[in-house]
């Protein structure tokens, strides 16, 4: 079997393990669009944020060190202790709902109704605040995030792999990074949780009636404050799960808020009030954007993941505007 | 409480809906204009030029340029950032290219060109809305900006695949490069400034500006009493590019004089000059002034206070600057959706109508 | 340069100012979002059109031409055109009834009605049932109109184009009747709603209104670089003067507002320079700033009522170029910036020159209150029949309690009854087919009864009116009763809008109080008291209250005056329903028809004398649209408490 | 042969006799005529085979139960939805399917049954709007402002002062519509209608949720526009008895059906429509 083959189905597979981080950060985002028709632009910006706190949890970090140290002329950096991961995951996941509480006390509540193209603006704006926020926090250098889940290549797998070479001597077997598969599973854990939650709980039936039809939700009394807040958590903690992941592979970084861009066209492909459309759309993009940089790298030059999705978007949008999912929508006057 | 409006009454159409109807804003018009020309060139000096007062006439170009798009023709754009890249691109293409070129020849140039370019990806706006043409615009930013850094032609390959501007003059005086004075380069800038918001006054204010704004607020009925969406929305998306290309070029070609695609031209860009509008108003051509002159000010008071004044490391004022901007535009957004411009307004109603409170 | 000998006429005016001012504005229109201009020599055209139109439909010397409608340029030149061909205009209220319509213009037996629109129309076509004197209608506003009968009917403008069209044949015409117009020749009839009984036509002759318009301009020497918002009624003779008189004579330039509606806005474009308006508009925009200043905040009341306490403490006294000093003129240059300047300026009262009130007493503190501003706002006294002028305030002896000196080339005399009499150029001729009451009014040597009793000031020689003669009267114990005098003083109430008092041949005197509902409507809003009619407010308790306060206080200042003292207010009620031109209560000009309402509310007076507490009445009104109705109310009587003073019992000896 | 040629072909087929009205007004020949329409959405059918005709200069009104597919005939007609059967003969020529911008180019003008002006815009705006055919000036000739574009504006301008001053709205002229009544908002967007100088002028339900006196001013307008300008007018309208004062001529719908075509007494003695109105048919 030809090298090309191999080393793009190997492309195809690293594809898929980065499209499962697309697929993390559009979850966040249909969760919240569903809930409240909200286009959260700081999804990306939450995973990092959440990233960045739980690191600083586990070094016992002070928070506003450099802000302090700036103002009060000490050097203080950090309380001497360390939080085993197993803590801190749980104190980042109270932090993150602690936000989704403010953000919509401070934000939400005051823009209800508002045309959705302003409260995605604010969302814009909430990014960049957060953004700042999690710098000034925790400081901007870049972190490494150790939650303990093994690195590096996967011998089983290469192994295991190797025999689809049919005797080609410079394959190898597959790379790939063990990470990915943990990845793998925690995403489908993820993504279970998430469905029985929204069957088989009181909140998760709420959430959905509210996403179906929001008047006929609040006649019944469902309360639509407390929906956001719940679905900003929920969003939090994915965020939180997809700040790992990122982080855990290339340290905890500013590019890791860049993802939520990358989130915009898994959207359009996969719609934006279908979860299943979001994960589909999140490893569609991974691995098409890998395929083609792997094809087109020796005739146009490399770097194309950075424009890639967003073309295939445009195409998509020019014939199938509403995405793989939506309906269509019927005009009237 | 200024105004003196008994006796100011209009006898044609185009003294009731000329730009200042109020004979007390004219003036204060003319004033500001004087001034901008007459006196402010005297007292510039390279720091105020440097860090304030170019940077602010070049963006309000731009804004002026995304608040038609936006504020005006009601689509979302997050591709500036690349226009102004195009510009600045073109800029220096033509530059090299036909060097006998007048300089403000090719700064026009280039915004056409940039306008051809913006109408080739608004094109997708016909079929799509909302966050999906944001989406689309996203896809010309990093296409574009992918462009210019890989591909050699658009900067000459240059080894550092940076473009940088050679010098130039008009009527003698040099205006390009780092030896030109700050005062060329100002008013280069504020005749740009002045020319195009002329421009873009004449456009909104007229029967261009309306069906743009019946698209904005109504696309459907806009359409059944007789607007014609492709021709609205194609020439607001070429407006706007010119605008946007023509500031790329500027803040290229005189501002920083050397470039590179990726940082120059980057998403942050867009995020900016965006905020510039939706901070200083959407649909307000004061509003883009407003709106670029506080973002443009802003940082430069944070950084005197805090760098300058308390000695606090440049990074951290950085990250405070983008978490206070961050805070405006939620807070702008949730006490005056329509930003500074419409606060300006009622002020001046207040002002119109003093002492009464309504 | 035209002299004054053949300056006989108003359209020999028109015809110096199409010369003279060619290019200067004479008509300003709000029309279609702009105020569309006349230059003099463009609306001398458009007369001269006119003119020749009316010659082709037949309009004889003679003939008279009812104008009916709101003010507008085209039927100012209405006038003006029926005049050069020797016709009589005739200009007529336009919220004028059917029947008071018919009524005029049977008696003037106008043959052509000039309507401004539709509803003119229409009511002109209803009294033609009665009245067969119309024989040619003309209209200026086409809209609604396609449908009807054009037979005997026309557009004013079709008119002009025939009298273009035929300028040839009647140009010859037309000069000769323009000709033959001189000083004794009608220039206008209009007609006073008398007080009582039927209207009566005063015909006025180019004489009266030109001489009045010349020195009444040379006193105020008005220009023709003033501005005047033609509002008023121009069935009113005010309106005639200032608008045709003064203004063909001074050549300035007349503004017509777009409609009723927006009537503020205009007079705020055009900031007159000189601006007639009487009592009542004055007051209601006075009541109308201080309910907006209400909601002001804290501070910009503060500064407010500071500003406003100086201006009424130096700003009269720096009007009339008295000494003030430096320091308080230099406050009230503060305040000019901040306060009297933009308020002036909402107002649409930046500009204004000279300012005239009059028709009405005007309460001092309004009256103090626009001169304290800076607005130079006089007084004058006139009548009808004396062409507006009798007396008026020069400049720098302005006081709210007189109303002037004569006018220039006006006698006056006070007669032993205290009645006014005058006489001057600007007298009348007659009164049209009522020879009887012409002799009852103008003596042989052209003496004229005003009907009104006042006297003059000593020292000042300002004449002050107490009343209406044939009102004042005396009470049972002899002392004199003049019910104006007491009733201004209510009126100045910014919460009395009418009041009338009883008395006379009486032993003591009682009154009917009209509140004004904006006023203190606003009170009601503030000390939260829920209403939903003015009859509902009129009755509530708290309202009483308060009016009785009013009332006190009345008497308390009238019993400072040993004259008058008698008539304080024993009784009083509100009235359940507003005095109502519509129900011949009032005039069209707003005065009380005491007798009539003496008859209507015979009832309630009695119960007042009787010293009943409550009267159930029923009054018959009519509505807008002409239907009629009846207002049920059990009417509450109070007692106000009088101040006796030593004064009075002497004056009853 | 194009759109706009066709717009330079003199109206009306000569075969057609016009009538007049009760209050004598001469009516035209077929200005427009629908011959068997049929409109589906997927499997709904809105109108079904539905033939009816439009004189010149008459005010022919469509009533029926709410769903009867009213709005949709409207929507037809005025190009928003593009029937799947039947053909739309428009001054003796067949329409074929054309973006709504063209139709209203053809002098087809419209209100709709919410409120559709331009919220962000004044009155005057809005109006001017209304009237973007008669504005010709080129782009550039806009952009500095020149010859064309300002002297245009005046033209129209003034156009459109006579519509407002025709609908008694000179006091709101400059406005924001946002800030603007129910009631008046129906009458701007009426004047908006006009400004196009329609021949044919849709509305829809232009009554709806007003209250009485602001029901007897719109009639009026109504009227006087079709009295003063001869606008031939289609209007849809849920109270009969405005329908029976206004209209010359009645369709009456029922589910996308055609239950009646006559003279308001024909129509109000028409047993199926009484029925339908009675809802003796329905539910």
């Amino acid at each position: 079997m030809s090298d090309t083959v191999l080393f793009a189905f190997e492309a195809a597979i690293n594809g898929l393990t980065v499209g499962i981080m697309y697929s993390l950060v559009a979850l966040g985002f249909v969760l919240i669009f569903k809930a409240s028709g909200i286009f959260n632009f700081a999804q990306g910006v939450m995973a990092l944020f959440a990233a960045l706190t739980l690191v600083g949890l586990q070094e016992g970090a002070i928070p506003f060190a450099h802000l302090i140290n700036a103002t009060f002329g000490t050097s203080i950096h950090h309380f001497g202790f360390n939080i085993p991961t197993l803590i801190a995951i749980p104190l980042t996941i109270a932090v993150m709902v602690g936000f989704a509480w403010l953000v919509e006390r401070i934000v939400l509540k005051h823009l209800v109704n508002q045309e959705p193209i302003i409260l995605f603006m604010a969302t814009i704006g909430l990014a960049y605040f957060l953004e700042g926020l999690g710098d000034i926090m925790w400081g901007a250098e870049v972190k490494r995030l150790d939650v303990g889940l093994p690195q590096g290549g996967n011998i089983w797998f290469e192994e295991n792999t190797q025999w689809l070479g049919f005797g080609n001597e410079n394959f190898y077997g597959f790379y790939i990074d063990t990470l990915n598969l943990y990845a793998l599973v925690i995403a489908a854990i993820l993504v279970t949780a998430l469905v029985i939650f929204s069957q088989y709980t009181k909140q998760g039936r709420a959430l959905r009636a509210v996403a179906d039809d929001h008047q006929a939700a609040l006649s019944v009394g469902i309360s639509l404050r407390f929906i956001w807040v719940l679905t900003w958590s929920i969003a939090g903690i994915v965020a939180l799960v997809a700040g790992i992941m990122w982080g855990s592979k290339s340290g905890v970084q500013f590019s890791l808020s860049l993802i939520a861009l990358k989130a915009l066209p898994v959207l359009i492909l996969g719609g934006f009030t279908s979860i299943p459309g979001a994960i589909v759309g999140g490893l569609l993009i991974g691995v098409g954007e890998k395929l083609f940089d792997f094809f087109m790298q020796p005739i146009i030059g490399g770097a194309t993941e950075n424009w890639f999705a967003y073309m295939l978007a445009l195409a998509f949008l020019l014939f199938r505007p509403q995405g793989l999912f939506g309906e269509k929508i019927i005009e009237r006057v | 409480m200024l105004y003196r409006e008994a006796g100011d009454f209009k006898s044609t159409y185009p003294s009731d809906n000329q730009t200042f109807p109020i004979r007390f804003d004219r003036y204060a018009y003319w004033a500001l204009i004087g001034f901008a020309f007459l006196v402010v060139p005297f007292l510039l000096t390279d720091y105020w030029a440097n860090s304030i007062v170019i940077p602010l006439l070049i963006y309000v170009i731009a804004a002026l340029g995304l608040n038609i798009l936006i504020g005006y023709c009601g689509q979302l754009s997050l591709g500036t950032g690349a226009f102004m890249a195009v510009g600045a691109y073109a800029t220096f293409k033509l530059t090299t290219a036909f060097p006998w070129m007048p300089i403000y020849i090719v700064f026009i140039l280039a915004g056409l060109v940039t306008a051809a370019v913006g109408v080739l990806f608004g094109l997708p706006s016909l079929k799509i809305k909302g966050f999906y043409l944001a989406v689309a615009t996203l896809a010309a930013q990093f296409f574009l900006i992918w462009l210019f850094t890989r591909v050699g032609w658009f900067f000459n390959d240059s080894a550092t695949g940076m473009i940088s501007m050679p010098e130039r003059t008009v009527f003698g005086v040099l205006v390009t490069g780092p030896a030109a004075s700050a005062m060329a380069v100002y008013m280069t800038c504020l005749v740009f400034v002045v020319g195009m918001a002329w421009l873009a006054r004449n456009l909104t204010r007229g029967t261009v500006g309306r069906t743009w704004m019946s698209i904005r607020d109504m696309d459907i009925a806009a359409e059944i009493i007789g607007v014609n969406p492709l021709i609205a929305k194609l020439t607001a998306f070429a407006v706007s590019s010119f605008f946007v290309g023509v500031a790329g070029a500027l803040l290229f070609g005189v501002y920083l004089g050397a470039a590179e695609a990726g940082e120059a031209f980057g998403i942050n860009k867009s995020f900016l000059v965006l905020f510039m509008v939706i901070i200083g108003g959407l649909g307000s051509i004061l509003g883009s002034f407003l709106g670029a002159a506080f973002l443009i000010v802003l940082p430069v008071l944070l950084k005197v206070f805090l760098v300058d004044a308390l000695g606090w490391p440049a990074d951290l004022a950085r990250h405070l600057e983008v978490m206070i901007i961050g805070a405006l535009i939620v807070l702008v957004l949730i006490v005056e959706p329509h930003g500074m411009a419409a606060l300006w307004r009622t002020a001046k109603e207040k002002l119109r109508l003093w002492p009464f409170p309504h | 340069m035209a002299t004054q000998a053949d300056l006989q006429s108003v359209p020999a005016l028109l015809a110096r100012n199409a010369t003279r001012y060619a290019s200067l504005t004479a008509y300003r229109e709000k029309e279609f979002g702009i105020w569309q201009a006349w230059t003099w020599a463009q609306a001398a055209e458009e007369v001269n059109a006119m003119a020749l139109g009316f010659l082709a439909l037949g309009m004889e010397r003679g003939d008279h031409v009812a104008i009916i409608g709101r003010n507008r340029p085209a039927l100012y030149w209405a006038m003006v055109a029926a005049q050069s061909v020797g016709a009589i205009p005739v200009p007529q209220y336009a919220d004028a009834v059917a029947e008071e319509m018919a009524y005029v213009l049977e008696h003037c037996g106008a043959r052509f009605a000039i309507c401004g629109d539709q509803e003119q129309v229409d009511k002109v076509i209803e009294v033609q049932d009665t009245v067969d004197c119309v024989e040619t209608i003309l209209y200026l506003d086409k809209r609604g109109m396609r449908k009807y009968d054009h037979t005997s009917m026309n557009w004013l403008m079709d008119v002009q184009d025939e009298g273009r069209a035929a300028r040839q044949r009647f140009e010859p015409e037309l000069k000769k009747r323009i000709a033959e117009l001189n000083y004794d020749s009608t220039c206008v009839m209009l007609y006073t709603s008398g007080t009582t009984g039927k209207p009566k036509g005063v015909v006025m002759s180019n004489r009266n209104i030109i001489e009045a318009s010349k020195s009444s301009s040379e006193f105020d020497n008005l220009t023709h670089r003033e501005e005047i918002l033609a509002y008023l009624p121009m069935a009113w003779v005010g309106d005639f003067i200032f608008a045709v008189g003064q203004a063909y004579w001074a050549g300035f330039t007349v503004n017509c507002p777009e409609s009723a509606a927006t009537m503020l806005t205009d007079l705020r474009e055009i900031g007159p320079t000189y601006y007639f308006a009487p009592p009542r508009v004055f007051e209601t925009m006075l009541t109308t700033v201080m309910i907006r200043m209400e909601d002001a905040g804290a501070t910009k009341k503060k500064m407010f009522d500071t500003y406003m306490a100086h201006a009424r403490k130096v700003g009269g006294l720096i009007l009339d170029g008295k000494p003030v000093n430096a320091s308080d003129r230099m406050k009230y240059r503060i305040g000019e910036m901040l306060v009297y300047g933009p308020l002036k300026n909402t107002l649409g009262l930046t500009n204004i020159r000279v300012a005239y009130t009059a028709g009405e007493a005007i309460g001092p503190e309004i009256f103090d209150f626009y001169r304290s501003l800076g607005i130079n706002l006089k007084q004058l006294y006139g009548q009808t029949e004396a062409s507006v002028f009798i007396t008026q305030q020069p400049d720098g002896e302005v006081r709210s309690d007189t109303v002037g000196v004569p006018s220039p080339g006006v006698e006056v005399r006070i007669g032993d009854n205290g009645e006014v009499f005058y006489r001057s150029p600007g007298t009348f001729v007659e009164y049209y087919k009522n020879p009887e009451s012409t002799a009852s009014t103008k003596d042989p040597e052209g003496w004229v009864a005003t009907g009104d009793a006042g006297f003059f000031e000593e020292g000042t020689g300002h004449l002050r009116i107490i009343d209406r003669a044939k009102d004042v009267g005396k009470m049972a114990n002899g002392a004199l009763f003049a019910p104006k005098y007491v009733e201004n003083k209510l009126k100045f109430f910014p919460s009395i809008l009418e009041a009338v008092v009883f008395g006379n041949t009486r032993d003591r005197c009682t009154a009917f109080i009209n509140i004004d509902l904006t006023a203190v409507g606003n009170w009601a809003e503030r000390n939260n008291i829920a209403y939903s009619s003015y009859q509902e407010l009129a009755g509530h308790p708290q309202v009483l209250e308060m009016m009785q306060g009013h009332v006190e206080e009345v008497n308390e200042s009238v019993a400072q005056d040993p004259m008058l003292s008698s008539c304080q207010i024993h009784r009083f009620l509100i009235l359940h329903k507003e005095l109502d031109a519509d129900d011949g209560e009032m005039t069209r000009t707003r005065k009380v028809r005491r007798r009539i309402v003496e008859e209507k509310f015979a009832d309630l007076i009695a119960g007042l004398y009787e010293g009943a507490d409550q009267v159930y009445t029923e009054t018959e009104v009519t509505y807008e649209d002409g239907r009629k109705g009846a207002i049920k109310a059990t009417v509450e009587l109070r007692d106000a408490r009088v101040f006796d003073t030593v004064a009075a019992s002497v004056a009853a000896q | 042969m194009t759109v706009e040629q066709r717009e330079q072909v003199p109206m009306l087929d000569t075969q057609t006799e016009g009538y007049v009205t009760a209050d004598g007004r001469q009516i035209g020949g077929v200005v427009m005529e629908l011959k068997n329409i049929t409109l589906r959405f997927g499997g709904v059918v809105a109108i079904k085979d539905i033939s009816f005709d439009i004189r010149h200069g008459e005010i022919r009104a469509i009533i029926g139960p709410n769903g009867a597919g009213k709005s949709s005939m409207l929507n037809v007609i005025s190009g928003f939805y593009n029937p799947q059967e039947g053909e739309l003969i428009y001054k003796g020529y067949k329409r074929p399917q054309m973006r709504p911008y063209k139709v209203s180019r053809m002098g087809i003008a419209r209100t709709f049954q919410n409120i559709a002006l331009f919220e962000g815009m004044s009155v005057l705006d809005n109006i001017m709007t209304g009237r973007m055919h008669h504005m010709k000036a080129g782009f550039l000739s806009q952009a500095f402002w020149w010859g064309a574009a300002a002297r245009e504006e005046a033209e129209n301008r003034e156009a459109v002062e006579k519509i407002i001053d025709f609908l008694e709205i000179q006091a709101i002229r400059k406005t924001p519509v946002s800030r603007l009544p129910y009631g008046l908002k129906k009458r701007v967007e009426l004047a908006r209608a006009l400004a196009a100088e329609p021949q044919i002028l849709l509305l829809d339900e232009p009554m709806a949720g007003m209250n009485v006196e602001e029901k007897e001013d719109m009639s009026r307008f109504i009227l006087d526009v079709n009295d003063e300008f001869g606008t031939t007018t289609v209007l849809i309208e849920h109270d009969m008895g405005v329908v029976m004062d206004l209209s010359d001529r009645v369709v009456v719908m029922d589910y996308g059906k055609k239950i009646g075509d006559g003279t308001p007494e024909e129509v109000m003695n028409n047993q199926d429509v009484i029925d339908a109105y009675l809802g003796v048919s329905h539910d």
